[in-house]
This record gives structure tokens, C-alpha cells and sequence, in this order.
């Protein structure tokens, strides 16, 4: 069965990664057209200079080119950077995992017991509180959140407006006093989907039948809901959290650019805006490969969780 | 080579530099009061400390070679220093790694001689080999140096021979007006790191931004000596400069702040030093904190409205932009001084031609910025056969509604924002305009390729005040010749007259003959109006107090070009004072 | 008497505003005396049970006094106390875990041993203790449950229909281990149930909350003499993955006829009665119907066969909306048989989802007959698969009554598949039993 | 409580949507020589043209309340127009894919893991590059809206798909195949009136995605083009410092977004009663 999910996930990333391509070459405009506007060059040489980099090779022969390179593990070479595209990539990849991971963790963390507590109480004040919580966090758009934090940062001066490290290299302390904000922010924007997910899915099940069975029988509430009731509400959340691994490598890159985190959200739109096609190309099949992870991932929890998918996986 | 008398224009602007520094703190402490006319002194400096400036993007390679993006340049400029440079300040070209420069009579000439002891930032000399091998790579076709197209003149090299081991001689194909400032940022390169790169030719991979800094070495104030993805670039003193004494500061570190708002916000925690280029808007919520902006006056560059002149059968638009009464109509219903308030706070000139005021040397000082009114604009509009309807929609003599749109480059948020006014002062004398954001890219592409566009706001210069480097602008054969790029011959008489004037002046070697064909050129464009030329910016710097010997200038590089002088107050303590 | 374990006084509990699901119920039950409870489905007696337990859903307006064991039910009494065997087995245990770990999590925790010791004594075989529901089948699943409530060794034990979805022979050997462990730990037994041999047999005294007299025998009804055959079954046989469900069978049934079909559950009934409507195709053997219109079947749980978001009328008259037929036709029709199978005309505009079992039973049939009906009164067949199961045994007669006088004005033919010898005894022509996918007699 | 919400929202959604009724100035009338001025009640006598500007003005001059309600009309009207788009074609293929089963079930499917692979963001700037230059302030609206559709409907897609396949072997939908129901019918009758709730609550997550991708465009300079007022450009407008100092006309509108996107919480957060069986979650 795994082996049949990497394949499909092969086929996947081919398709997206073609895609995309026809994309951008569709799009008018290159790398090298803004070199236009320096006096000091002349047409030529940026004529030359496209040639020298293959822009002038229809996108298919281009797409061949990227497929070969990303078989030597390079991901073809950028063109502004004149590097390849992985080495480019690597320690931002890195960079924006350490603020998804931990936004994630936050939010998570936060939202499961506030759920089962929101969900124990159901209907009570508690639930009213944190579903009123919810709604607002999820109406504040995570744009305008960033922008406002940093804002308050700067005028605080105690705490760092944006960047992953002070002037002087920190260490790990100054590494997590810039990584507060962001994450925090992030984690605002996760939080109350996962809250209400979680909130509703106990609520249904703690309405069937076997619930009332149970108690019925002497079972005692708290092991019901723990025991019994969180692993049928598990199965729902088990896809949010595919859902959420799969984002790992996209939901941060608004964040990154507002809080200059060093990730592949800032080098991303630069890429994105300067026609850099393989460099485009590499934090998409990141995310596609992330997100396939994910739903994978998502699968093999499902089927160790309820009995019955297992029957039929 | 008579020198540039000081022009009134420019005693101005440095009243004001003196003025706006007299009110900062950092001015009590200068034993040496700063007189009304002589220029600052260097300050003898206190060594150590880092400096913190704030760039928009990374810089993109560490090899002058490549180096086609101005973050890589700022860095570079640190890093390798020319034969001789043209002093920011000064305007004037100055001797660096050459001891002296003899021109021959005719300026074709140029006789070099090094200094002695030279060594680059790897301890190894520096001598007329790496000189002779430093052009022999610019020049060489294979390569496609950023550098070499400056050094073609009527398209032939110049050609560089060594004399001894300390002197060349340069000789030029053709008189060439501008004459030293071409040296002006050739950087010398070690021969002995990049010779054997340079046989296998594989120069554009060499010099990257993750090279080892042992790999690399220059002759700037500086050298590499660290760098973070994606967060920061460092580089320290050059310990074998030949100014002994100089750079004052250890480190420099390029800090990679993606977006304005976020350069301020680090800049008032104090994690930043130096802001280039702090955009209008934010001049007042930094002063209010009593941060200090240095205002330079006008950059070089020139914002302007851009018709679309190509000949291609396509009717609409672009019939009515041939007509010389309806461009000046367009001209005359925009608010330039609207524009100077309401996008750049003031702090912005309106511009009469294509040289911004910051250009002292090269400006036509009899033109003046055309005045808005409505009135002049309709009256030129009806004279040339266009009507207003009931609704108040001007119609061309067929009958059509004048419709066009303004495509605008999504970058620079002042230019979309004088699109946006443009279009309301249009709308006010009948015209239906539209504005259309564009990815930078592909508006250029739509301009100089394909042409698929009506009008445009866009900005150029910047580079180099010397007309030499508008060529390309201004000659219709010219890549840059925007409104109708690279014309087999003139479209126009007006369009020859000013392919002539600016080939005269290219090989003409008397300044002032030079600056009244340059000024010719002006006014014709100014009467023509194939672009309406609307305002150049200000050069706005924000720089923390403890900052100093900083001379910013209007001319790239804006703070960095005397790096060798700046030094700090007291050195940055390992945690920041709080003590705001 | 000592203070009896459970009194219950003037107990009346009601769902929606005007409608009463019990009202002024009274019942006392002694220690270690047994009580059957009677009456029709729906008519509240899982009401009382789970009001015994205190867990009515919240928006139940609920007065009267309900004690056990002197003093009102609070959590920590449901289990050492009072405890329940609910109805649907498959619903009341959790899919997601093992019968043994919720037979152990019952009452505060059990061992292991006495789980297993419970398991025995139930007759299940020792593997379930590590299966889960899905792997197990109904009949086991309903003896978990009954297993589940009698390890907490309660006071009192309230059974609500332990044994409906158990064939003969395991429901009395189940109720026998009842009786035994009662006088083994003394417990009052409170058996709800719509059986009245159950409740005879196993009960010390019966009590009946709504109380539809016993009607008279049925009526006798003249025997259809040499009539011509209207369904002829040759060889059929079917079988799914490994199981080989139907094995050869042989069928000829007489026009207007009735014949039921009895049998262990799991010996292909079902399955045959799908081959026969043309809703599964057998793998081999042939069927052939006289009939202009196919063989209607209605499933085991009828009241599921219907759209709960739809109005009856259209519910009844979906067949003719397939053929196309007006709006207005329709809804004439559809009230035209809602009356016959003895419903009130208002129940044609309420959405089927809210009719009560019985009523969604006889909408289940009148919809059948509406396929059935065609213009020169061709033959009608229907099958009923275990249709009546759900339902108490006033309502079954009063279904059976409709169905005797349905086949009086109408040339219709029945096959009936259940395991209720009473059924067979009262209404059948003709009586055929299937073991392991093949009938006989 | 609910139903104070749900007429709230629709309140305000008609006032926005009626924008021309209730503003009291032009989308793009300038008064440049009141600009960047806050908020003032009274008239101020002798100021000339003696106008009153509820919320200030913007940097041209323009009102920011007019400018608030006209974004509104284009928000809501995008919203609600992206996520019919969305929900239409996630019920078709989601529909399709149920019914279908087979090899159209499983390239449906993967489409849709296709598409839930873009990160939308990332669609948006690649789509916004090559768009032709003719685009006029309805063609931006268009691409806007069309991109959103095609961001938003893979996963309502999956969910109906999951929901259909359960419905399907419920016992009133084989019965109507054994009369002789086609797909088609049986979908249209009997499965879908039991997606309301799904389709409700997805329309809820898909709608405030307008605001949220024009804001993120504006943000790069890509969004709806100057001078046409919207949510997502006032939003990112408020990225700049200098914004959020200058008054709080500017801010206010953001205050006012973020009720009206609350208030559309509202009616989700309550469970789904009524006589609807209860349907269990699919394992999918």
C-alpha cells in the first residue's frame, strides 16, 4: 500500500512541478529584462546573457534541464544567485521549519486541552468564552496581527522587531526572543481551527450511543471521555494534523516576510518577482512533497487508531 | 581639463547639511566648527566597533563580474577598490591605487602608475600584472562582464599595456568626453586567484555568496569574513590596506531586512545603524522620535509619464499620443506640486526636464516645471480637435472616448501612488484612464519587446551623473530609447536633431560646449514630451547618532563610499543599552 | 417486604411540548423479584429505563419520583448500584475499542479474570475478549452488553429487549443464565420487553403500560384451491468472497399464496429474499416472476428504507416520480394508500423522519403496494425481511390484519422471512426452513 | 443571541453591498488639500468645501468611510461569488467522484490532492504575472475570484465525495435504485438535501478568503488596481508605520472588517440539530 502512495506522490510532484513551469514561462518577462534599465549595459549584452543561461530554450527543453539536475540533487541553478538551487534552499528550509514546528506545537498544544475542556463544559460559560476567542482570532487576519506586533516591538525596544538574531550572534536565547513573536502569530492563526475541529468532534462523539451505554454501566465519566470518547474524535483530527504537517513549508511565508525571518517565505516572493524559475520551482515541490508526507502520514495514524479502516485498508 | 567651478545651486544644498547636523547632538562634541564654505574635514577616528547598515534584498554574488544588482555593488564597492574613483562628495576624479595618472594632450592616452607596496586583502602584492589581467577579463566577449560595455567607445576596446612593473599605459580608441571617469568602479582583481578560473573559463561560478572567504581577496577597506543566509553578511577590516590607519571599524555587517517598515522597526530597537534611501512617508515618524534623517535634496533619478510612440497599425491610443498638443495637454493637467505633497511629503522636486536638480553639472537651469492647470490643458485639447460630451467624456474627431490605461510597476509604491493621482487630474479634464500594477519584469518586457502597452509611470537614472551614460536613453537607436526603442533611423526631426547633438557631445572634450549640447537636448524634450517628466525623489538617510564621520551624498552608495572614514562613538556593547 | 429496591411514583416524562412519552407511571419491583414490562414500540418503555438510570437527554421535561434502593440515582450508584442492558447492541458498544477492555472498564474497573469468567459463563468463545464490535455479530454483541451489566453486580438490572436480536435457541439459553445469576446475587430484574412468552416465562409478575387488547384469532380465510404458480425458483444459488450463501434452491410459489421462511440467522434468508427481487443477481439457477411488476422487498429495518428528509406522501409515491407522473397525481395517490395500510391522512405531510416505527413500517408497505398496483390487477409479490422484527407484537398483528385484507381486494402473493413461530402459526399457508443456503419442506 | 447575529450580518452585508446609497462621497473623489486629516463630526465653519469626513481621509484625500463601503461591496460580492464558484464545482466533482467510484473516483481525487498541493498564495503571484494588460477593474475582480474558485474547491470536493459514498449505502437510497433511480436522481434527491450543513460551513471558511488573498496581493503591490477601494488593499495599507500613526479614521475600518467577519462566525459555531440522522464522520 506505501509503496502505491509514493508513487501516486511521484506522479503528483511531476505533474505540479510541469505545471508550474508552463506557468512562469507563460508569464511575460524574464530575469534579465530589468537589466535593461542599467545604462551601462547595452541590449546585447543582456541578449548575450539570456542565451548564456538557456532563457531562450523553449520551457520543455528547460523543464528536461531541471529534471536532470534534480536527479544530481542540485535543483537546477538560479539564475540571480548563480548557485544551486538546494545549497540556496537548505538552511532556509531549515529556517522555516524551526518557526513552523514550533508555531505549530503552540498551537496545537494550546488548542487540544482548551477543546476537551470547551467540550466537557458544552454549552457552559468555558465553552462560550473560548468559542467567542476563537472567532476573533479567526477573524484577525495574521497580516494585519504581524504588522501590529512588530510595530509595538519597535517602540518597545526591549523586545526584537523581526530577524532570527541580534546584531551580535546571540545564541539560542536571542535565537527564541526573535522567534516568539512570529510563531506567535502563526500559532494565533492555527489555533482556533484546531480548536474548533477538535471542540466539534468531541461534542459529536460524545453524543452516540455507546456514551450513554457506557455510563449506564458505571463507567466512570472522566475515563469515558478520555478512554473512550477521544479515540473515536481522534480519527477527525488525524486528518487536520495531515493537513497541518502539509503546510508546514507554506502557512509561515506572509509571517516571514513581515518579521524578515530568514525562510523560504522572503526568498520565495523575491524569486516569484524576479522570474527566478528554478528557485520558484524548489519551495513548491517542497510543500507538494511536505503536504504528501502529511496525508501519508495522516493514513498509517488513521489505521493504527480505528480498527475498522485497518479492516478495510 | 579646466575644473568645475562651484555653482550656486550647489552651495545650497550644503547649507542645509551643516544646518540639519548643527541641531544633533553629535555636533556639540566636534572640536572643529564646520564653516559655511569649506567642505568637512575627516575627523581623525577611534578604531573598532561594528556597523550595522539595513539592505532591502541579499546581495546576489560576491564576484564584480556579476555583480548586476545594487545590494551586490554596495558590497563589492567595501571589498575591492579602482585605479581611480570619482569622490562621491567632490564630483571629482580622484587617484586610489595609482599613485598618478598622466592623460596625454589629446585625452587618448593615459599613463598609470601604481603605488608602491600595494597587497591585496590576502597578504599577497599587487602589481601592473593583475592590472593588465583585470582588463584582459573585462574585455574579454566570453565572459559578459557587467564592466565591459563602459570601456567600448564607438564599439572598440580600449587596450592596456605594462610598462614596468608599477606603470601602464591605457590607450583609448577615440576621444571619449567623459574622459578618467570611466576607471570609475573597475575593480582590480588578484590575478593570482583567478587566472586559472579564468582558463578554464568558469568565472561566473567562481565568487559566490557561500565561497570561502580564504578563496577570495581585494583591495578595499574591507573582507569577507562571514556569511548567514538569508540574514546577514560580515565583513571585517582589511588588515593590508594601504590607507594604514584607516578603517576605523572592525566590522561591517549587512543586515538583509526585506521590507521598509521592518529596516525601521529594527533601526529604532537599535539592531541597525544605517538606513539607505528611507522612503518619504516614513521621514516624519522617525524625526518624531528624534531619530536623525539626513535630507541630500533631489536624487539623479527622474520619475516621468511615458507615451507609447512605437508605429504599429493598432488603432486606439496610440493615435492620440502622436499628437504633440495632446501629450502637452496631459502634461499640463497633472499636479506636480500635488504629487510633491501628497506622495513624497515635500520632500521631492518637480521636475522641467529629464535631469533632476541633484544633476548641478548637467542641469538646464532656463527650464522650469510646467504649472498645472486644467484650463491650458482643455484649451490645448479643443484647438487639436477633441470634444467634451454631455457626461463630460472627451472624444477624439471620430467620435471615440479617449480610454487608455497606465501601467505601473507593482515595486515601487510612489510610483503607483503619483499613478493614482495622475489619474484623478486626467479624469478632471475628461480622460478615461486605468491604472494596471505590473511585476516590475513584466512591464519592461512590455515596453521594450513587445510594446503592448499605452502609458506608463516609470523612472530612470541614478547611475552616473555624465550624459555619456543617457546614450542609450536618448539616441532613437538606444535600448533604453523608451517611447520608441532601437529605431532602424529617427521617426522624427526632432528624434535626429537629438541623435546628433548627443554624438557631438560624446567626443566633445570642452565641458562647457558639452553642456550647451546637453542642454539643447533638454529643451527639445521638454517640448516634445515624448515623456512627461514628473518628480525625482530626495535621497533620505537615517543614521543612528553614534555614527560618525558619515558624508552621505546623493551618488549610489549614498553612505558607504568613504567606509574607510566612518568610525562609531563607543564601541557597540555586547547587550544593547535600554536607555532609549 | 424490606424496602423495595426500585419505586417508582407518578413518573411522567415528556419529549416535545404536547406530546407525553409516559405519564403517571407507577412501579415498585422488591429485592430480587423479576418484573416484565409490556406494551407497544415507541409506547415509552425505554423511556422508563433509561429515566430509572437518570440519563434522559437533557431537553426531557421529567417529574414524578424515581428511588433505588431508597434514595434518588446519581452517577456514582449507575454501575455497584443500577445498571443497563441498552436495546441496539451495535450501537452501545465503542467501535474503536476491544469488548474485553470495555468489559473491564465497566463499574470502576474490572479484572481480567472475572471479564474473562463473564465471557464464559455467557457462552462466547474466549477470542472475543481481544475482537472488536465489527468482527463480531449481533447475537455476541448483545451478550457483551447483558455481560457488561451484570459484572458490576448491581442491586437492581434493568433490561430493555436483551434478547431481540437473538434466535430461540440462544435467547433462552441466555435468559436462563439470567435467572440463575439473579438468585446467585439477588439483583431485581426489571425485563422490558414486547414478547409475552418472554415475559410469562422469565418474569415473576408482567405489567403493560399501553395495552392493546389481544385480538381475536384471525379471522379464517378461504383456501386459494389449484391456482397457477407466480414465482418459480430453479437451482439458485449465490456466494459472497469465501461464504457460500444460497446452495441449489428450489421454489414454486401459488398466486396468492403465503409462505414463510424461518431459519438460524446467517442461513442465506435474507440473501434469498435479494436473489428474489432482483436486488442481487444469483450466481447460477434461474427465477421467474409472472407478475407485470418486479417482486417489492422490504428490508429488515423499514423505517431506514425511507428518506427522513423527505414528506411521506412522497416517500409512498417515489416509484411514480421515477415514471414521471404529476405532482398533484401523486400526492392523490399517496394518500389514497396511506389510508388503506391504516394511517391517518395528516401523516402524509409530516417528514417521514418523525413518524414513529410503526408508522414508518406501514408507509414501507403502502409504498411496496404502490409498485405493485398496475391497471388489468396483474399479480403483485411482496417479500417482507424480517419487517416486523422492530416491531411489538400488537402492532405485528395489527400489520398481519392489514395484510390479510390487502390480499383479499388485491391479487398480491407474500413470502415473509422471520423466526417467530407464533408468525407461522397465524399467518402462513406454507412454512419453509432454511439451513446452511438450503431450503426444505 | 444566533439570530440577532444572523440579522446583524445581513444587515450589514446589504449596506455594503448598496454602497452608492450609503456613501457619503465618490470611491475616488480627492480632496487634496484635506488629506491624511482625522476623523471630524462638526462642520467646521469657513473650511472650504465645508465637508465632514466621518473615518478622515487618505493620503489623496479621499474618504475613508466611503472608501470602507465601496471595498465592502467588492468584498462580499467577490466572497459570495468565489465561494458559489468554489462550492458549485467542489459539489460537481465531489458529486462526480462519489457517484462515479471507479478510475473517475480515483483521478478526481488526485486532481484535488493536486490542487490542495498549491499552496494558494503562490498560484495567486504566478496567475497575476501573466495576466494580459487589458484588465479592467472587473477583469482583476474575475481573475481574483476565479483563482480563490480554484484554490477553494478542493477540499469541500473531498468532504462531499466522503459524504456521498456513506450516503450511498444507506438502505433509502437502495431502495431507490432497486425502483430503478439513476445516479443523477438519486444525488439530486436524496443525497443532497444532507449537504446543506457541509456546504454551509465550508461556504464560511471559503468567503472571508476574498478579503485575505487581495489583502495578501496588495501587500506585494499585485491586488485590486488603485483607485477601486477594497478590504484587501485598505488592509495592507496598514502594514506602513506611517499609516498607523497617522489617525485613527485609518484603523477604524480594520475594527469594523473584523466585527463583520466575527459576526459570520457566529452562526457556525453551533452544532447542526433538527431531524438530520446523524451522519458519521467518513473515514476517508
Amino acid at each position: 500500500m506505501i509503496w502505491r502512495r509514493v508513487l501516486q506522490t511521484m506522479l503528483l510532484l511531476l505533474a505540479v512541478s510541469a505545471a508550474w513551469f508552463a506557468l512562469l514561462a507563460a508569464s511575460p518577462g524574464d530575469y534579465f529584462d530589468l537589466q535593461r534599465l542599467d545604462p551601462r549595459v547595452s541590449a546585447a549584452t543582456v541578449d548575450k546573457l539570456r542565451a548564456e543561461y538557456g532563457l531562450t530554450k523553449p520551457w520543455w527543453v528547460r523543464y528536461g534541464d531541471w529534471l536532470v539536475s534534480v536527479a544530481h540533487g542540485e535543483m537546477g541553478v538560479s539564475i540571480v544567485y548563480n548557485e544551486p538551487v538546494a545549497d540556496l534552499l537548505l538552511p532556509r528550509c531549515a529556517n522555516t521549519l524551526l518557526l513552523t514546528l514550533t508555531s505549530t506545537a503552540l498551537a496545537w498544544g494550546l488548542a487540544l486541552p482548551a477543546g476537551l475542556w470547551a467540550a466537557v463544559r458544552r454549552g457552559g460559560g468555558i465553552d462560550h468564552v473560548w468559542n467567542v476567542a476563537a472567532g476573533l482570532l479567526l477573524a484577525i487576519p495574521e497580516l494585519l496581527l504581524g504588522t501590529l506586533l512588530v510595530y509595538w516591538a519597535a517602540g518597545s525596544a526591549r523586545w526584537p522587531a523581526g530577524g532570527m538574531r541580534s546584531a551580535q550572534d546571540g545564541g539560542l536565547l536571542d535565537i527564541l526572543r526573535h522567534l516568539a513573536l512570529p510563531a506567535g502569530v502563526l500559532a494565533a492563526g492555527l489555533f482556533p481551527i484546531v480548536f474548533r475541529h477538535f471542540r466539534n468532534a468531541l461534542a459529536e462523539a460524545s453524543g452516540l450511543p455507546f456514551v450513554r451505554a457506557a455510563r449506564a454501566v458505571g463507567v466512570s465519566p472522566p475515563r469515558i471521555w478520555l478512554h473512550s470518547v477521544l479515540r473515536v474524535a481522534a480519527n477527525p483530527m488525524i486528518s487536520l494534523l495531515g493537513l497541518s504537517i502539509g503546510g508546514i513549508l507554506s502557512s509561515s511565508l506572509l509571517a516571514e516576510v513581515i518579521f524578515g525571518w530568514p525562510g523560504l517565505g522572503p526568498l520565495f516572493v523575491e524569486a516569484v518577482m524576479t522570474k527566478d524559475t528554478y528557485l520558484v520551482l524548489a519551495p513548491v515541490m517542497f510543500s507538494a512533497v511536505a503536504l504528501a508526507v502529511g496525508n501519508l502520514l495522516a493514513d498509517l495514524l488513521l489505521m493504527w487508531n480505528d480498527p475498522r479502516i485497518r479492516a478495510a485498508g | 581639463m579646466s575644473r568645475r567651478g562651484r555653482s550656486r545651486g550647489c552651495q545650497k544644498q550644503y547649507n542645509r547639511i551643516i544646518l540639519a547636523w548643527r541641531t544633533s547632538f553629535y555636533f556639540l562634541i566636534l572640536p572643529l566648527l564646520a564653516t559655511a564654505l569649506g567642505a568637512q574635514t575627516v575627523q581623525r577616528g577611534m578604531r573598532g566597533g561594528t556597523l550595522v547598515i539595513a539592505q532591502r534584498s541579499e546581495p546576489k554574488t560576491l564576484n564584480p563580474l556579476l555583480s548586476r544588482d545594487a545590494p551586490s555593488r554596495e558590497v563589492l564597492g567595501r571589498l575591492s577598490s579602482d585605479l581611480m574613483s570619482v569622490n562621491r562628495q567632490t564630483q571629482k576624479v580622484e587617484p586610489v591605487l595609482a599613485e598618478w595618472v598622466h592623460p596625454s594632450a589629446d585625452g587618448l592616452h593615459y599613463t598609470v602608475h601604481l603605488r608602491s607596496g600595494l597587497r591585496f586583502s590576502d597578504g599577497q602584492p599587487f602589481n601592473a600584472d593583475d592590472v593588465v589581467f583585470s582588463f584582459q577579463v573585462y574585455l574579454d566577449e566570453k565572459v559578459h562582464a557587467v564592466q565591459r560595455d563602459p570601456l567600448l567607445i564607438h564599439e572598440k576596446p580600449v587596450t592596456v599595456s605594462k610598462l614596468d612593473g608599477q606603470t601602464v599605459r591605457i590607450d583609448l580608441p577615440g576621444r571619449y568626453a567623459p574622459g578618467e571617469r570611466m576607471f570609475d568602479s573597475l575593480p582590480m582583481l588578484p590575478r593570482h586567484l583567478l587566472e586559472a578560473a579564468y582558463r578554464e573559463g568558469k568565472l561566473n561560478q567562481v565568487w559566490g555568496l557561500s565561497t570561502k572567504p580564504e578563496a577570495m581577496a581585494g583591495l578595499g577597506p574591507f573582507r569577507v569574513k562571514e556569511y548567514r543566509a538569508g540574514e546577514r553578511l560580515v565583513l571585517e577590516r582589511n588588515p593590508y590596506y594601504w590607507k594604514a590607519p584607516q578603517p576605523y571599524l572592525d566590522e561591517i555587517v549587512f543586515l538583509f531586512v526585506g521590507d521598509e517598515d521592518a529596516q525601521i522597526a529594527r533601526f529604532l530597537t537599535g539592531d541597525v545603524d544605517l538606513v539607505n534611501r528611507v522612503s518619504a512617508r516614513n521621514v516624519g515618524l522617525l524625526r518624531a522620535r528624534g531619530v536623525r534623517v539626513e535630507d541630500l535634496g533631489p536624487s539623479l533619478e527622474y520619475n516621468f509619464l511615458l507615451f507609447n510612440l512605437t508605429k504599429d497599425a493598432s488603432p486606439g491610443p496610440k493615435e492620440w499620443f502622436q499628437i504633440k498638443a495632446f501629450r502637452q495637454a496631459v502634461s499640463a493637467a497633472i499636479d506636480r506640486d500635488g504629487i510633491v505633497k501628497l506622495v513624497y511629503g515635500g520632500l521631492a522636486s518637480p521636475l522641467a526636464s529629464p535631469v533632476s536638480p541633484g544633476n548641478k553639472a548637467w542641469l538646464n537651469q532656463k527650464l522650469t516645471a510646467g504649472k498645472h492647470s486644467a484650463e491650458q490643458a482643455k484649451k490645448l485639447l479643443s484647438e487639436s480637435g477633441f470634444t467634451r460630451d454631455k457626461a463630460g467624456e472627451l472624444r477624439d474627431r471620430n467620435g471615440k472616448t479617449v480610454e487608455f490605461t497606465i501601467a505601473t510597476g507593482a515595486s515601487s509604491q510612489e510610483r503607483s501612488a503619483m499613478a493614482t493621482m495622475i489619474q484623478a487630474d486626467l479624469q478632471a479634464i475628461g480622460m478615461k484612464v486605468q491604472i494596471v500594477p505590473l511585476e516590475s519584469r513584466s512591464m519592461v518586457d512590455r515596453i521594450l519587446n513587445t510594446h503592448q502597452y499605452d502609458t506608463a509611470v516609470m523612472g530612470l537614472g541614478g547611475a552616473d551623473p555624465d550624459p555619456v551614460f543617457e546614450t542609450n536613453v536618448w539616441k532613437s537607436a538606444g535600448g533604453m530609447h523608451v517611447w520608441n526603442p532601437e529605431q532602424k533611423q529617427p521617426a522624427t526631426s526632432w528624434e535626429a536633431e537629438i541623435d546628433r547633438l548627443m554624438d557631438e557631445q560624446a567626443s566633445e572634450l570642452k565641458q562647457e560646449k558639452r553642456r550647451e549640447l546637453y542642454n539643447r537636448v533638454q529643451e527639445i524634450v521638454a517640448e516634445e514630451m515624448p515623456l512627461i517628466c514628473l518628480t525625482s525623489p530626495h535621497v533620505l538617510v537615517a543614521a543612528q547618532p553614534r555614527v560618525k564621520n558619515l558624508r552621505p551624498t546623493i551618488f549610489d552608495h549614498y553612505t558607504l563610499w568613504n567606509s574607510d572614514e566612518l568610525f562609531v562613538a563607543e564601541a557597540k556593547t555586547k547587550e544593547r543599552s535600554a536607555g532609549r | 417486604m424490606a424496602e423495595p429496591i426500585l419505586d417508582i411514583r407518578d413518573l411522567s416524562v415528556s419529549y416535545a411540548a404536547e406530546r407525553w412519552a409516559i405519564k403517571g407511571f407507577h412501579l415498585t419491583i422488591g429485592a430480587s423479584e423479576s418484573v416484565g414490562l409490556m406494551g407497544a414500540s415507541g409506547c415509552g418503555k425505554s423511556t422508563v429505563a433509561w429515566a430509572i438510570l437518570g440519563l434522559l437527554p437533557a431537553y426531557a421535561k421529567v417529574t414524578g419520583s424515581i428511588r433505588v434502593c431508597g434514595n434518588a440515582v446519581n452517577a456514582r450508584m449507575r454501575g455497584p448500584t443500577v445498571a443497563l442492558v441498552p436495546q441496539e447492541p451495535a450501537s452501545a458498544l465503542n467501535p474503536v475499542l476491544t469488548l474485553g477492555r470495555q468489559m473491564r472498564d465497566v463499574a470502576g474497573g474490572q479484572t481480567i479474570q472475572a471479564a474473562k469468567g463473564m465471557l464464559a459463563r455467557l457462552g462466547l468463545p474466549l477470542e472475543i475478549y481481544d475482537a472488536y464490535p465489527h468482527q463480531v455479530s449481533g447475537g455476541q454483541l448483545q451478550r457483551v452488553a447483558l455481560g457488561q451489566a451484570l459484572l458490576c453486580k448491581p442491586k437492581l438490572l434493568v433490561a430493555d429487549e436483551p434478547a431481540a436480536a437473538l434466535d430461540r435457541g440462544t435467547r433462552t439459553e441466555v435468559m436462563q443464565l439470567v435467572k440463575d445469576l439473579q438468585r446467585e446475587l439477588g439483583f431485581g430484574l426489571l425485563l422490558i420487553t414486547h414478547e409475552p412468552e418472554m415475559a410469562q416465562h422469565f418474569a415473576d409478575r408482567v405489567m403493560d403500560i399501553s395495552l392493546p387488547s389481544e385480538s381475536s384469532p384471525a379471522p379464517t380465510r378461504a383456501h386459494l384451491a389449484n391456482a397457477d404458480w407466480v414465482l418459480r425458483a430453479r437451482g439458485v444459488s449465490k456466494s459472497y468472497a469465501r461464504v457460500r450463501a444460497l446452495d441449489g434452491v428450489d421454489l414454486e410459489l401459488k398466486a396468492g399464496g403465503r409462505l414463510v421462511i424461518t431459519g438460524e440467522s446467517g442461513s442465506g434468508k435474507s440473501t434469498l429474499a435479494k436473489c428474489l427481487a432482483g436486488w442481487e443477481t444469483a450466481d447460477n439457477g434461474t427465477v421467474e416472476f409472472k407478475g407485470a411488476k418486479k417482486p417489492q422487498l422490504i428490508p429488515q429495518e423499514p423505517g431506514e428504507s425511507l428518506n427522513p428528509f423527505w414528506e411521506a406522501w412522497e416517500v409512498v409515491t417515489e416509484s411514480l416520480r421515477l415514471e414521471g407522473v404529476g405532482e398533484t397525481q401523486r400526492r392523490e395517490k399517496a394518500i389514497e394508500w396511506i389510508e388503506r395500510v391504516g394511517l391517518p391522512v395528516e401523516v402524509a405531510r409530516r417528514k417521514s423522519g418523525t413518524c414513529s416505527g410503526g408508522e414508518r413500517a406501514r408507509l414501507a408497505i403502502a409504498r411496496a403496494l404502490v409498485m405493485c398496483e398496475c391497471e388489468q390487477q396483474c399479480h403483485g409479490l411482496l417479500i417482507f425481511d424480517e419487517s416486523f422484527s422492530g416491531l411489538n407484537r400488537g402492532l405485528r398483528r395489527q400489520i398481519l390484519d392489514l395484510l390479510d385484507e390487502l390480499q383479499a381486494r388485491w391479487p398480491l402473493t407474500y413470502i415473509v422471512i422471520a423466526h417467530d413461530e407464533w408468525l407461522t402459526r397465524r399467518f402462513a399457508d406454507s412454512v419453509a426452513v432454511m439451513r446452511e443456503g438450503r431450503l426444505s419442506g | 443571541m444566533k439570530h440577532a447575529a444572523k440579522w446583524l450580518i445581513v444587515g450589514m452585508a446589504a449596506a455594503l453591498l448598496l454602497a452608492p446609497l450609503f456613501a457619503p462621497y465618490g470611491e475616488e473623489e480627492q480632496n487634496r488639500s484635506r488629506a491624511q486629516e482625522a476623523p471630524s463630526w462638526q462642520r467646521v465653519p469657513g473650511t472650504e468645501p465645508a465637508r465632514i469626513f466621518l473615518l478622515g481621509t487618505d493620503e489623496y484625500g479621499r474618504d475613508i468611510f466611503s472608501r470602507f463601503l465601496y471595498g465592502g461591496r467588492l468584498s462580499v460580492a467577490g466572497g459570495i461569488t468565489a465561494t458559489l464558484l468554489a462550492l458549485s464545482f467542489g459539489l460537481a466533482v465531489g458529486g462526480a467522484a462519489g457517484l462515479g467510484g471507479g478510475w473517475l473516483d480515483a483521478t478526481l481525487m488526485r486532481t484535488s490532492e493536486l490542487f490542495l498541493s498549491l499552496p494558494w498564495l503562490y498560484l495567486l503571484l504566478a496567475l497575476r504575472a501573466i495576466l494580459p494588460l487589458r484588465l479592467s477593474p472587473s477583469g482583476a475582480f474575475w481573475m481574483m475570484v476565479t483563482v480563490i474558485a480554484l484554490a477553494g474547491w478542493a477540499r469541500p470536493a473531498r468532504l462531499i465525495r466522503g459524504m456521498v459514498l456513506s450516503a450511498q449505502d444507506r438502505p433509502y437510497v437502495r431502495m431507490a435504485q432497486a425502483m430503478g433511480a439513476g445516479k443523477g436522481y438519486i444525488f439530486r434527491q436524496h443525497i443532497l438535501p444532507q449537504l446543506r450543513g457541509v456546504i454551509w460551513a465550508q461556504a464560511l471558511v471559503i468567503f472571508p478568503q476574498f478579503v485575505l488573498a487581495d489583502m495578501a496581493l496588495s501587500f506585494l503591490g499585485l491586488g485590486v488596481a488603485e483607485p477601486t477601494a477594497s478590504w484587501g488593499g485598505m488592509l495592507a495599507g496598514l502594514r506602513h508605520f506611517a499609516v498607523l500613526e497617522s489617525h485613527w479614521g485609518r484603523v477604524a475600518p480594520v475594527v469594523l472588517m473584523i466585527v463583520f467577519f466575527v459576526l459570520l462566525q457566529m452562526p457556525a459555531s453551533d452544532e447542526p440539530q433538527g431531524t438530520q440522522p446523524r451522519m458519521p464522520e467518513t473515514i476517508q
